[in-house]
Order: C-alpha cells, then structure tokens, then sequence
C-alpha cells in the first residue's frame, strides 16, 4: 500500500477530536423543498454523527439520484452524488478497497428499488458491511411526481392519470427474502426512533437496511400520516423492541399475537388475553420478520417499526480480505519478476542466432 | 529406416484440426511451446466453437488451432497454411480452403468413417475421391496406431483414445524435427498426479515419432532454423494473461492495490479468472451482478485510492457507458479493458471484429472524451496495460484498453521484462494540510486531486452533475460549462505533447502509408515487408494510442501518396483522420469475424497503385455480392 | 387493430388442430453438452405443449442469454433468444402488447438471478400472465464456469478460485418476498413432477415463477444429486401438495410440522407422533412459503419441491386493458383531429396579414 | 388617462423573471397564447430551476420565461431582450445580463426588500444606484397594487399575492395592446371551481392594466401587427407535446397500436405523461423499472406487431445501448426518442445540447446503424414522429428522433394538420401461407418480413446472434456475416434514394453555407435571413434525416466557399461532413446548455469572409479563456 494511502487508511489522526453536529454540516445551502421530510433526516443524521467515534474524514455518504440523493452535499464529510440506481454498486467498490471507511448509502424508493434495485437485492445477500438509508416516500420527487415501485396500487400520479397498476413493493419483504442481515424501518417525524435506529444500523457489522418513512411535501403529502400523526401513531404503529411482547396502543393496551404463521392483535382490555398471550418479539428470527412486515397489507394490524432483524453473518470485506492474507500465507507476498518468469521460459543466447 | 530427403524451410504454417474433444488447442500450444524452445519465431490463432462441448463430428463441434513458425521475423498466424492435420472429416470440411494450394493433408483414417463422413455432410469419402487432388494426402491410422502403441499400458480405450492427438504430435515433431524433451517435461509436469497417463501420452508422442521415422509414407523432412530473436528470457503468452501481468505490474509501479470489477463475458473472462488468481499481489477481484455494478464499483474503489480496472467485451461495454460518464465527470482514474467480438448485439462471441472504436470515443452521452489505447499484439498488451495506469492516474480520466478476441488468445514469445525498468507511476494524492479545492488542477496535466476518503481536512463531494471549476461545487452557470467541457478534452490533447511521436516502420515516404490499430499489426506489418520486397515505397504507421492521436500523424501522412487504412469494420479510425486531416486515407475493411490476411492487404495497395481502387463504402477484403433480395 | 394484427391475435384458424410432441420440436440441430439437464427439461415442455390447447402460433418462447436461455430455437414456435438478463422485461412488453398469447420465460440464474434479477423481481410484483422457467445448475455455463447468485458459499471456480464469497440467493424466497403470485421448484431429474408442475404453472393466471434444478454436467455436476438420486431423495426432498400433511422418507415415515415459525422434521415411527401432528400444507399462505423455502439452509430438514404458493390477483395486462376500455367508455374512441384541435386554438383567416 | 404615444415595433422580445413561486411560466405562457391569437408569429424559452422548490428569494430558485414576438417570421425567441419583467432582486441579478442596451426594466418593488436584495447578493438596492443606468426603469409596486386591488376579494393575503403575475401581466398587456379576453376565458375554465380565485385573478389582471391606462408612468404604449401567417387553425405546441400527438397519429396511419415503454426522466417524462392519458386511442404506456427494461419492452411490443416507443434522454439513453443493438440486429421497428440534455453524465438536466448525436449513430458495440431524424422546431415534431414511424416500419430498424430540451419545451404556433392529409404508414405484416422466412428481405426496401406471434404457419425465432441470410438461423459464416453486416447498412443507405433532395434556403449558392440540425434552426435561419440583408450571399441547409444524410448534400456543399457548422456540442455533425465529404466545413460550437444566439452565429459568419477564423478545435461561440490550471 501507497504511504499516503495507508495512512489514509491507518488510525486517524485526530481521531480524539470531540465533534459537535456543526462539523458535519457542509457549507452547502440545502436545496429541498421546504417542508420536506429529508430535513428531519439530515438533521438527526449530523445529530449521531458525532457520538459515533469516528472520524469525519473515514466517513463517505454515497447517493444515486433522486432528491433524497442529494444528502451528501449537505454532509461535511466525503461524499459521491452517483448515478441513478449504482450507489450500492459504488459504496461495495469503495468499501471493498477500503474497509477502513464508515460507508453510507442513501436512496430513495425510485433509486434504491426501481432502478437500482437489483444492486440492492445483491448487496443485502453479499453483506458488505454498508448502512443504506432508503428514502421512502412512495414517489419520484425529482422528476416532479411519478409513481414508484413503493406507490399504492391504483396511486394517480403525472405517469398513471388513471391510477398506478402495480402491486408495490414491500421493501422489508423484498431484503428480508433477499438475506439481509439487518432490516429496519422507521420514519422522518418520529426523532427519537430516527435517531436510535440510525445507531443500531452504525452498529451493525454487515449490510444495514433501513426503509425511512419520508413525506414529500410536493408530489404526495401525508401518505404516512396515519403513522407520523401523533393522534393516530399509537394505533396503527407498531415499535418493536428485542425480547419484549410486541404491544402498541395509546396505553400499551393492544399487542400481536403470532397465531402459527399469522399475525394477529389482541386487546389486553377485554379480560380474555394478558400479556403473556402476546408475542415476545426476537429479532434474530428472519420469519418472525417476515410475518411481521406483511402486517402492512393486512387490515387491522399495525405497521411494524423498529429492527425487524439484525443477524451475523460474515462480511463480504472481512472474507476477501482473508482470502488476500491467507494467499500471502500460501504463496508469500506477490514476486512479480516470479509471476513473469512463471510458466514455460526459455532462453535466447546472444548468439542464438547461430546456434 | 525411412529414407527422407530434408528440405530447408524459412517459415511453416500449421492447422490442427479436430473435434472439440480432441485436444486441437493443447496440441497447438505443445507445438507452439516446442519450437519457441526451439528459437522459433511463432504467432498462433486458436479457433473453437461457441458451444461448450458441441457433439462429437459436427461442423459446428470443430476446434482448430493454427501456429506459424520459422526462422525470421513471423509477424502473423499465417494466411494460407502448408500442412492441415484433420483429425475427422468435419475438420476437413470446414478447414479445407485455407490451405494453399499444394499443401499437405494429414488425416486420422478412422475420423473418416461413415458416421463422421455423414455428420460432416460427405457423400462420399474426400480422401477417397478427388476432392484433394490438388494435395499432398497422408492418411494415417492414427486411432489404432496409438491403440497398438498402448496396448499394455493398462488404460481403458476411451483413455487410450485420448491420447491420440499425441502421436499426432509426434509425427509432426519428426515431420518438423522438434525435440520431444519440452513436451515430455510438460507431461510430466502436468500428470504428476497421474503417472500412468503421463507415461501414455508420452509413448503415444513417441510412437507418432517413430511412426515418421520407421514407414515411408513421409519422404521429405522439413527444417525450419531459429530465428533471429533479441537474446533474453521468453516465454509464450496471450493477449489476456499479459494484460493481467500488465494490470499487477502497474499496481506494483504504482503502489496502488488493483481492484478489478468484472462481470464474465467470451472473450474477457480471462483476465477476470487470472487476476482472482493474485490474491498474494493484494489483488481484489469482484466478480459484480452485472456490468454496471462492475464498473461503479471499480468507480467506487477509484475513489478510496485503488487502480481500479474493469473488464469486458462488446455489449457489456454498452452497458457501461453511463458510468463511464459519470467516472470522466468525476475525472477519477479508471482503465476500461474492452475484449472487442464480433457484433453487433451478441453478435458471434467467440469471433474478432475491431469494431468497438466509436463505441469507446463515443459511446456516451454528451461531450465525454476518454483515452483510448490498442494493443497491435498479445506481448503488447503488458505494456499497454501499464500504460493505461500510468495515463488514467497522471490524467484522472477513465482509459480504454481495446483489445480484441485475436489478440486476447493469440499468442507469441515474449521477451520476458526486468521489472526494474518498468516505469514508475506516481499517484500523487492530495496531502492533507494542502491547498485543496476538488477541481483546482494541475497546471501542467490539468489533472484534479486525487483526494483519498480518510484525508483529514479533505472532505468533500464529488458526482455527476456539472461542476464549478476549482470548487468543484454543483454548477448551471454556462461559461462554466463550456470551460469544464474543454477541459476534459484538453487533458486529454495535451497528452499528445508528451507522448512519443509515431514512427513509421518501412519507407518513410514513398507510395503509401498503411495506418493500422490493434491485432491487425502482423497482417500489415507483413503486406509491408512484402510490398517492399517488389520495390514498392511503402510505409506502415500503427497507432497504439487513438486517444488522442500521435501529434506528428499529420505530418506523417501528407508524405505517401496513398493512405489505406485496414480495419476490421466498417472504416472507423479511417473516418476519424479523413475528418481530422482532411486526407483522402483510403478504407480496407473486412467484417467476417477472421483477422486479416496479409495478402487481402497487399491485394489492396496493388489496386490502389495500379489505379483500380477508389475509396467507395462498399470497398472491402472480400467484395460481398450486390445485395438485392435474393431473389 | 390492424386486420393482420386482429386476425394474428383473434381465436386461431387451427385451434382444433391435435398437436403431437413433434409438432413443437423445430428443425435446429440441439446443441447442449451430451447429458445436460437442459435436455429432459426441453423434452417435457415438448411433451406438456400439445395437452395445453394453445395454438402453436400463440406461443412464444423468450429467453435471455445462456446455455439455457438457447432453449427457443428447439421449440417450434415463436421465439426471442433475446440479450443477457432482459427476457423478463422484453416478454413484458410482449404481453402488454399481446395479451392473447401464451409466453414463456427461459432463463437461467445467471441471466435471471445475475444480471436480470431486478426484472425479474419487478415482473413478480407486477404479475404479468407470464411463466418463468429458472434453469438454476448453480453455475455459469455458457461462459465455462464462474460462480453464480446461487452458488454455494465457497464453491470454488475459474472465478473464485479460493471458493466464492458471496451468501447465495434462495430463488423462493427472493420472489416470494418481492409479492410472487406462483412461486414452484422442480427438478430434471423427476420427469413427472417437472411436468406436472409445468402445467401447474401454465395454469395459473399471473406470473409463474418455477426454479428447475438442472445439471450441468461440466461445470457443476451432481451439486443436486442428494435431492435427484433415488437412493438419497426420499429423505431429502419434501413434496408438497396443498391440504395434504406434509410427508416424505420412502414410506412417507416423516413429517414437517410447522412449531410456530420453525419447520421441524418429526418422526411417525418413534410412537411420539402421530400424521395429525405433521402440519398440513396451504400453498394459499405465503408465510408458509416463506419459512419452507428457508429449509433450504437448515441441516436436518428436506427442500421442498411442488408449488410453494399461488395466489390470485389482477393480471398486469388485465388492469391496463380495463384502462383503456374504461378511458374508451368515458371519452369515446379516440379521435386524432379532435385531439389536435384541443386546447387553445386560433384561427387565421386567408386574409390575415391585411386584417 | 395617461397620454401617451404609441410606437410601431415589428417585434419585441419580453422575459419574465421572478421567483419559482411566482408564477412566471403561467404569465409567460398566457401572453405567448393572447399574442398568437392576436396573430403574431411567436417563438418561446422557458427556463426553469433543477430544484422543485428552491427556497424563495434565491438566485437558483429564479424562473423565467422568455418570448419573442412579431409582425414578421419569427426564428428564435429573441437574443437579448426588450424588456425585462423582475418580480424580485434575484431575478433582476440572474438577467440583466441579457437585456439589451436601452431596454426596459419593470420591476416589482416589494421583491427589492432587504431580504430580498440580501438573498440576491446586492449590497445596495439596483433599482436606486447607478446598475441600471443604461436602462429604462418602471418601479412598480405590484404586490400593494394587487392587495389594493383585491381588498375586498375575501382572500386570504397569501392568495391575493399570488395574483400578483396577474397584475404584471395586464400592465404588459397595456403597454403592447393585447386584448384581455383570452385570458379572461382561460381564467374562467381553470378556476371553474374555484370562481373566487378566477375572479381575483381577473381583478388583478384589469388593475394592472388599469394602471398603465391611468399613471403616467409609462409614456409610450406599442403596437405590433400581426404577421403574415398562412391561413389555418393554430395553436401553441411545445416539441413534447407535438412528439406524443405524432405517435399516436402515426399510430392512426399504420392501424398499430401504440406501445411506449419509458422511464421517467428529464427532459422527456412529459411525453410519457402525454401518452399516458391517452389510452382511448389504443396507447398503453408502461413505466419500467429502469431504462432497460423500457427498451427491452418496447422491443418485446415491436415483436408483437406494437408501433413501439422508447424515450428518454441522454444519460438513459446510454442504458439502453445494448438493447438497441438487439433491435438492429433482430431488424424490429422502434422508435428512440432522445430528448437532448447537457452533459456529459447528469450534467445539467435542464439545459439544452445537442451532444448525443454521436451517442445516437456509434453508441453500441460493433456495426449498428440506425435511422437518426431530429425536428428543427416544437411543430415539426408531429411530422418527425410520423416520419420515424414510416421509416421504422418500411425498414424494420430503430429509428432515433433526436429532440433536445430546446425544442421539448419551446413553443410556437402550430398550423393544425388535416389528419386526412396524412401519410399511410403500411405495416406489411407477413401473412399466412406466404413464402416465408425470417430473414428473406424486400428487394426493394431490403426489410425483413414481420410476422406476428399468433400468425399460423410463420413460426420462426430470432435472437442476438448472427444470422444466416434469408434463413435466420444462427450463423458463423465469416461471409455472411460481412453480407449481413453490410446489408444492415444498406437498408438505410438506400432510403437516402427515396427520400427527397435537401433544399437550401436563402441563396443557392456563394459566400457561406450554413449548415445545422435540431434546434438550432431558428437561430440559424435568422443569421442567414441577416446576412443576406446585408448583401452576403449566405445558404442554410438544414438536415432532418441525419443519417442516411442526403443524397445531394456533397453537391450543396461544393456551392459555397465556406461552410459553417453551428452546433451545440464539441463538434459532431461537422466531423462527420469532414470526413465523408471531404470539405474543409469550420466548426461553431457552443456548449453552455443554451441555445445558440442568432448574433453568434452572424460573429461566426463575418470572421469567416473576413479571413479571421479558421478552423481550430478551439473554435467557439464564446472563447473560453485560456486552459492553463488556473493559477
Ligand atoms: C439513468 C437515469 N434515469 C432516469 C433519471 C431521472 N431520475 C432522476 S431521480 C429519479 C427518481 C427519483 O425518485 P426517488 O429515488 O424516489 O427519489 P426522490 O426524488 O423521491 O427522493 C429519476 C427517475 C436519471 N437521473 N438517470
Ligand atoms: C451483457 C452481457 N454480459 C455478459 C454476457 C456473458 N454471459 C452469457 S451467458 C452468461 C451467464 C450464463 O449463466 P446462466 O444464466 O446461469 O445460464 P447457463 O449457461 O448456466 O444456463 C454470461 C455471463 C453476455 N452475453 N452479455
Ligand atoms: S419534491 Fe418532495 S421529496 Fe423532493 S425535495 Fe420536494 S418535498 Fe422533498
Ligand atoms: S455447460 Fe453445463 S449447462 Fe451448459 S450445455 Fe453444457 S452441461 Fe448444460
Ligand atoms: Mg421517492
Ligand atoms: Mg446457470
């Protein structure tokens, strides 16, 4: 390795510095709309940066297109504003030549899972330890208002004036079938929620996933409001917390009870269910998960937020980077005059012309 | 003994021929290998079937392998060849009119039974009637002769069978008298594990051997002396493995560990197979999801500090198109190794065209200029691959490798380099504690910093839109624009300054100048020395660099009467110096999926200097019939 | 609709015809390797083509880029050998256009789990009347063996020669996560099961996903062989069959039952359990699905092989046809020079330059 | 009343600028429909930012709307302009630059507050220092005005602000003698539920022009007479629009149902969004996940017997290559429209290039030509389309309509086609029981059959991989492959015998030709129309079809002495001219992501004849200052 690389790479120099979350604003003015939900985001993204305990300069933001993928230029710290759909793409190359770094992808419904989605879905599996914030506000925002493949079916918008087609996706099923290892969901008007499931998903050794509920004040307004409404949040939203029943309501009074493989919610009011009837939720398990985010389309359950699963499995970096020191064991450290040499070599004396 | 006659030979043309799972291109290669040890000058050109194992004695199931030796300089496979060694009769069939007129026929009698001679589409059989008459015929018994030979050898006959290519071999070792040493070592080599199948391969290369020595049926042997190579170290090595050597070479001279995002595609999966192997040189190889994954990520690895590579062929190369964008906006440092095949669309993979040019200088959205380097022979491709580096890092811009499928498989003896004198490759990252602005740019190379993540105080953001000169920050303002648009460009043109001049091999005026690029330097350089030999004035310019273009080859062609430029297309690099320097160069295509041959070049400086030829699109190697509807 | 474009897409002329398996085998020479899984594969659809009352010429074959994806040449009917990874979207486009055809999707799981796999996750959600064979050999054979999304971890190839990296993707679940309506494996090697799951798919209205294991004898032989060898396939394949308890071993002497979210294999020979405790199989449940396609990476239970699930919902094609009949409705057929003279519109009289 | 003088202009160019809020594309757009139906000839540019919302008060937050209108042939929406309309500080900063010397500043006072001024980085209030001292200035305090106006409208403050473009809009609507009425009844039909916004609106629209009937502020009022156009029913189009009217009347013509596989992107999503609502012809759009997955379906569709579609611009065009090449090698019609963005990679997605022409004719691997037409005018884009789809379906062959965000956006009056005067466009479906095969081609057009899935009989498959003449079958023939490469090409040569000669316009021969496509024309004409006011003897040629190019254009290029190239790019068209025509053609390149000005074009054509400029990569519209880094 390159001096200035490795020293890139090696342990920061002001790696004790203390940050405050001015640090991590760069001096670019922000240019979304007022009132968009990707305000709240950025903020409590400055906000964790600074008790992270890295330092500014190993953290890289990369983003495809899309308004949320303007995030890095507001980040002052590396940024790469990519293209359309290849940030998971981008941030697997960089993170494989440099594991050193704290890599985080932002993308948007449109970016992440329509275009990009394949580099999404292979990403999860492949487990590069990457955090990928997705911007879901079930719209394209930048190009001014088309359905995307989060929309609700029968959705109108400039691209189906008589209402979207498409079953959408559920990106929580989608990575959770994909062998995500961590998969959260969690919203732009809930901070404190924002803010601790940004931490877990930093914490993760591996392919974080987090669908960020994200309200485009322009193109499709108050589609999660009956989640982010604080009047109706208690009933229809669902936090989960590793090891505790899975209970929601205003006063703790509903819980979900896994019936076999259905979920189904029970009053803890009526006198027929306690708590011990109600689910403890285990966020090591994939189909607890799996069950959990199809509660979205099932009427009468709530939605799911929270870590719906966090899982070990070994880094894509971490193997490679075994497999390079374990050749080195083998083979010792590449000898390129050797390597050329290698192979069936002969030789031409100075006078082979007459030999 | 057989008596023999021993005729002097300067130069020899092989093609082994057989069913794919004959062992054609191993044969080949032994051949190869023995006579470089030899002192040989060689150039091959191995051809199999797209199907990876087609059915035995089908035309489509045919592998061949063609060598051309001799004892000065060998620039090509070889148009015609002297001797076609068929293994059955679809061998024969499909590899028939490429020997010349007079050449020799060695055939395995028992690949000319009935069920082949039907498979292969003969009536009758073509050993047996006139079809060879213009001919040298040997037909041998290879199968039962090896059998013989095998006889205690304890392998079953399948295994005895698949040796059979090895007293082919041994016939023509003592046809051409090559020492048997090389290849025996080989064997042993290879078979360390399987004795027993060392020992018969070696005694069926020994009975072909003593098959030409002990009957009659040769009597001439040929003699073929080394050749007048620089003295040194050489080994044989395709197109592919030495761009892989190349690749691990530049990261060493450069300090940089190689990332290489791939995705597999005939005729580029090589170099993704070979540098997985290099994992002891810190080589990182990610086989992606597909080519856009393949090349962001090398985009991505470009930005933490890697040499990044990524490599493929034709459609793949559509695919990346718009990153490659992205990578010249976001002037980072990137080599493209494109594999070039037959197109377009799938096209006929396994097949050469050099017909990726456009696509690499212009095969992107807008104004997105890239250096663009071509190899003219596999050896080549070692240094160009290094040159690559040493450009995409002083430059910060993506460079383009254009190989092609002939030069990826072909092979030839390579002077093996001292690696102390490869260049040195200076990244020059931006230190932290520096001046830095994203885009401030070197005033020499205007290069921009190299600003590795994990700099302190070199924090900043890069990406696809356009960008403010120096700041680097987002920017719609138009003169802005304008001045960042030719800058990119003008990197690149500057280079031309500090690039060698091109020097013109032959006459340095005279007649005509024949400009090539890529693997189609042996058939030029060939038709060169040829025309020369009758007293022609003619000169042979072959660009390695396209991007930009040598800054004398303006100069260079206003000194030849004519200039003709063969390609294997439909006239790209031709368009580019017409349209650059205004000269009426002249078109020699070909499109058939086949390198060119060195008389297809000669035929063409004939009619242009005997008058019969003007430039016309429809001018090409072979005139194809008027196209009219067949009906 | 233009005559010809009416008459092609009306009931056909030959409807009545009686087909035999000949009728669907065309004149190409069939060019996979001697023993290839591809053969039997193509030899049942052959066979199953004739019992489906489908015209021959309202069939088309779309395929992708592989030894697999060769597959339309051999079938006598239409067909598109299309480019790497787009057979999804290009039969897409098809049958948005030709709803009166019968398409097949040929892929393999490089083309449709590699390089196609966002199509393919989209044509999922999107349930397009189309039937997806996956010819998963765990391999890429067509480019002579590197490592595939289906490969084991570890396998070692031209391409990983230290043994692969990645997680592998289960096919079932990624499709089941990504709102498959008809989701089935299969295998070469069981020729009536391959081919009554064929019909099954053929059946179902909406998109048909089978995965069909298939070897390649090159460059990956036998890496199905404990689930296609006679000896060993009873105890390691699970054949399911909705509303019936899930059974196998070769006297049927085990059980799935389903603990909550967990498959567990149970005895019936041990006296412990009974076939009321086995679970009983609903191919409606996707939840089911999903916790069956992941014992795939459990040691001790079978994989499972039949339809895992099928579920009806609007076809694609269906809801934008009601589009346009329902637009046609509201604003009669259309009509160009209505539409061009629409907005503001001005006349010019011939004497306007003096007016 | 005011007295005032009325004055006689023959055209004004007006620019409207004030915050994106502020509703100046709506005021823009309805003085360009009230001037049209008053009868003159129009020519339109709005300019808007990349941000959705940008923040108020901001100078990247500013919109704009320029016309230019007139009593004769209008080209261009003007170069500087007359008068500029700056609702705010900020727009005043972003356009000053443009007005010309002596022109017109109404300024609305409230957009010069402090914040405002802030925002827009004037340190002192232009209105009352000496910046606009070459101006004629009217300070007007619109947003008071409005409130005054509308005090008893029952609106709330905020809705009553933004009324405010309506009370500039009537204030210009005195000044140039507009009738009210259309915009009355405009007013009326949008806010149709909304009767108290329409009325407020209304309200402000009289005040304003009330204000000019009764202050003395402005002295002279203009007229300008309608021009001469033919007679006919008119409206305004922009290019977007009128490609999507072409679609589908291209899909009356062929009796095919229209198919348009396109992902969102700007500058095309609003084709997507025409066609969308337009199901009751027939036309289903399908929104893919990607661009790929566009072309590909729309591929899929073409198969299917569908007038297939596939649009997009330059970024996603670059996606779609390969599966372009899939559509030439498998000879379906198709139609590409790319709306022309600037690059290169995201670059500036709202601005104007024409640097994709390259992309369009080389930016897939190997041998893929295809049909390329690109519109001159928004009008013309109706005719391109049907154009493409008649070429598409005659040739069996992508077509490319080359748009840019110019011509997409731009307006102008549109002389509404008799539908009935159409061209037939005949599908020529292969039908049962025909001679067939997949390949066997017209002799005339030299077009394959298309034969529809669901036709008994016609069973075939066709793929990537080449193909055997006539037959389809896969084939690796070398000279078939060289015949069907070439016959590829021939295709669409041929169609250069057919379609009709170029016409100059202006002169026929002389001093100068000017030679352009796209957008570029209006400009391009108006320097022509100049020049040759000025005695030059000056010709435009004007390419729709860019490939095959004209048949007669190497003879009208002989005519000239000079011929000059206007592009928005590096240099496409010219080289190409260079190359194939051998003509020393000068280059004029601009690449600011604006259009070209009609003066740049006449600068370029004085330096010519007065022996000043040569031609020199260099060349620009705007000299960019020398490249040296920057120190
Ligand atoms: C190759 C390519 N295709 C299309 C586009 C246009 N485009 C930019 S962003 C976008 C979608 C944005 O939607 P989403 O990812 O949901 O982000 P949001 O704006 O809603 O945050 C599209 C279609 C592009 N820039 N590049
Ligand atoms: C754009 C593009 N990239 C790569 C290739 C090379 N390629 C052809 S088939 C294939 C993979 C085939 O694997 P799979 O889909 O599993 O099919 P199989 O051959 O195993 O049946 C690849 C990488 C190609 N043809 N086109
Ligand atoms: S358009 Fe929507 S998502 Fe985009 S910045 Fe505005 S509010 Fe946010
Ligand atoms: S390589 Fe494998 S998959 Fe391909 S044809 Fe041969 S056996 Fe079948
Ligand atoms: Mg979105
Ligand atoms: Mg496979």
């Amino acid at each position: 390795m390159n001096d200035i690389l490795a020293q890139a790479a090696a342990a920061p120099s002001n790696g004790e510095v203390k940050y405050t979350l001015k640090d991590f604003k760069s001096d670019q003015d922000v240019r979304w709309c007022p009132g968009c939900g990707d305000y709240a985001i950025l903020a409590q993204m400055q906000k964790i940066m600074p008790d992270l305990g890295i330092p500014r300069e190993k953290v890289v933001f990369i983003s495809g297109i899309g308004c949320s993928s303007r995030f890095p230029y507001y980040m002052d710290t590396y940024g790469f504003h990519s293209i359309h759909g290849r940030a998971p793409a981008l941030a697997t190359g960089l993170k494989i030549a440099r594991p050193d770094l704290s890599v985080w992808v932002i993308t948007g419904d449109g970016d992440g899972l329509s275009i990009g989605g394949n580099h999404l879905i292979h990403l999860m599996r492949r487990n590069v330890d990457l955090n990928v914030l997705l911007f879901n506000n079930e719209i394209y925002g930048l190009t001014k208002g088309q359905y995307s493949p989060t929309s609700a079916a029968g959705l109108v918008t400039k691209s189906t004036p008589l209402g979207s087609l498409d079953q959408p996706f559920n990106p929580l099923s989608l990575v959770l079938g994909a062998e995500a290892t961590f998969v959260a969901r969690t919203m732009d008007r809930d901070l404190p929620h924002l803010n601790s499931t940004l931490r877990r998903a930093a914490e993760h050794r591996g392919t974080s996933f987090i669908e960020i509920y994200q309200n485009c004040i322009v193109f499709n307004d108050g589609v999660f409001e009956e989640f982010t409404d604080k009047s109706t949040r208690p009933d229809t939203s669902l936090y989960l917390d590793h090891g505790r029943p899975m209970l929601y309501g205003a006063n703790k009074e509903k819980g979900i009870r896994l019936n076999g493989l259905k979920a189904e919610s029970i009053s803890l009011e009526n006198g027929q269910n306690s708590i011990d009837d109600v689910t403890v939720f285990d966020e090591g398990d994939r189909a607890m998960a799996f069950v959990l985010s199809r509660m979205d389309s099932a009427p009468g359950l709530p939605r799911a937020f929270g870590v719906l699963l966090q899982e070990e499995r070994p880094r894509y970096e971490d193997q490679l980077n075994d497999q390079v020191e374990e050749a080195r064991r083998r083979k010792g450290n590449g000898d390129l005059q050797a390597l050329l040499d290698s192979g069936d070599v002969w030789e031409v004396g100075s006078d082979a012309a007459n030999s | 003994m057989a008596q023999s006659t021993v005729e002097q030979l300067d130069d020899v043309t092989i093609r082994f021929a057989g069913d794919s799972g004959d062992g054609m291109q191993l044969t080949g290669t032994q051949f190869t290998h023995t006579s470089a040890i030899f002192g040989n000058d060689i150039s091959t050109l191995p051809d199999f079937p797209a199907e990876i194992r087609a059915p035995q004695g089908t035309l489509y199931g045919v592998s061949s392998f063609q060598l051309h030796f001799g004892s000065s300089e060998i620039n090509t496979p070889g148009d015609a060849f002297d001797v076609l060694v068929a293994m059955n009769a679809a061998a024969l069939k499909v590899n028939l009119s490429g020997l010349r007129s007079g050449g020799m026929v060695i055939a395995n009698a028992e690949g000319f039974n009935r069920k082949n001679l039907r498979l292969a589409g003969y009536e009758n059989n073509p050993l047996e009637d006139s079809t060879l008459e213009n001919y040298k015929v040997f037909v041998v018994d290879v199968s039962r002769l090896t059998a013989r030979a095998l006889a205690d050898s304890g392998l079953s006959s399948k295994e005895v069978e698949r040796t059979k290519n090895f007293f082919a071999l041994g016939m023509l070792y003592w046809l051409y008298g090559r020492p048997l040493e090389p290849t025996i070592r080989w064997t042993a080599e290879k078979f360390a594990k399987a004795p027993e199948i060392a020992d018969a391969n070696v005694l069926a290369l020994k009975a072909g051997w003593n098959y030409g020595e002990t009957t009659e049926i040769f009597h001439v042997r040929y003699e073929v002396e080394p050749a007048k190579l620089a003295p040194g170290r050489y080994r044989n090595i395709s197109g592919n493995l030495a761009l892989a050597f190349g690749i691990v070479a530049a990261g060493r001279q450069s300090g940089l560990d190689v990332f290489l995002g791939s995705y597999p595609i005939t005729p580029a999966s090589d170099i993704l197979h070979f540098l997985a192997r290099l994992k002891h040189f810190g080589v990182k190889t990610f086989q992606a999801e597909d080519e856009i994954a393949a090349v962001t990520s090398a985009i991505g690895a470009a930005f933490g500090g890697a040499l990044a590579v990524t490599s493929t062929s034709g459609p793949g190369l559509s695919l990346k198109s718009e990153a490659i964008g992205l990578a010249v906006m976001t002037e980072l440092p990137l080599i493209v190794i494109d594999v070039q095949r037959a197109g377009p669309s799938t096209g006929m993979p396994t097949k050469v065209e050099q017909a990726d040019l456009f696509q690499a200088l212009y095969g992107r959205n807008s104004e997105a200029p890239v250096i663009v380097l071509a190899p003219a022979t596999p050896a080549e491709c070692f240094d160009i691959a290094i040159e690559a580096a040493r450009l995409a890092v002083r430059t910060r811009t993506p460079v383009f490798i254009l190989s092609d499928n002939y030069v990826a498989n072909g092979t030839e003896p390579w002077l093996l380099p001292d690696i102390e004198t490869l260049p040195q490759i200076d990244p020059d990252f931006a230190k932290p504690g520096e001046d830095f602005a994203p885009y401030k740019r070197d005033p020499q190379t205007l290069a921009r910093p190299w600003a590795l993540p994990g700099t302190p105080g070199l924090e900043h953001r890069i990406g696809g839109l356009e960008k403010e000169d120096v700041s680097g920050n987002v920017s719609y303002d138009p003169l802005n624009h304008e001045k960042m648009v030719r800058l990119r460009a003008e990197k690149i043109d500057r280079l031309a300054e500090e690039l060698p001049e091109l020097k013109v091999e032959g006459d340095q005026d005279g007649d005509v100048l024949l400009v090539g690029w890529g693997s189609s330097y042996g058939a030029i350089r060939e038709a060169m020395l040829r025309q020369r030999r009758i007293g022609r004035r003619v000169g042979h310019a072959h660009l390695r660099t396209l991007n930009p273009l040598p800054r004398n080859l303006g100069d260079l062609l206003q000194k030849f009467d004519h200039v003709i430029v063969p390609e294997l297309n439909d006239g790209q690099l031709v368009n580019i110096l017409r349209s650059k320097y205004l000269t009426p160069a002249l078109r020699l295509t070909k499109i058939q999926g086949l390198p060119f041959r060195e008389q297809e070049i000669e035929q063409k400086v004939n009619e242009v200097l005997s008058g019969e030829s003007h430039d016309d699109k429809q001018e090409s190697a072979v005139q194809s019939e008027r196209m009219n509807g067949h009906e």
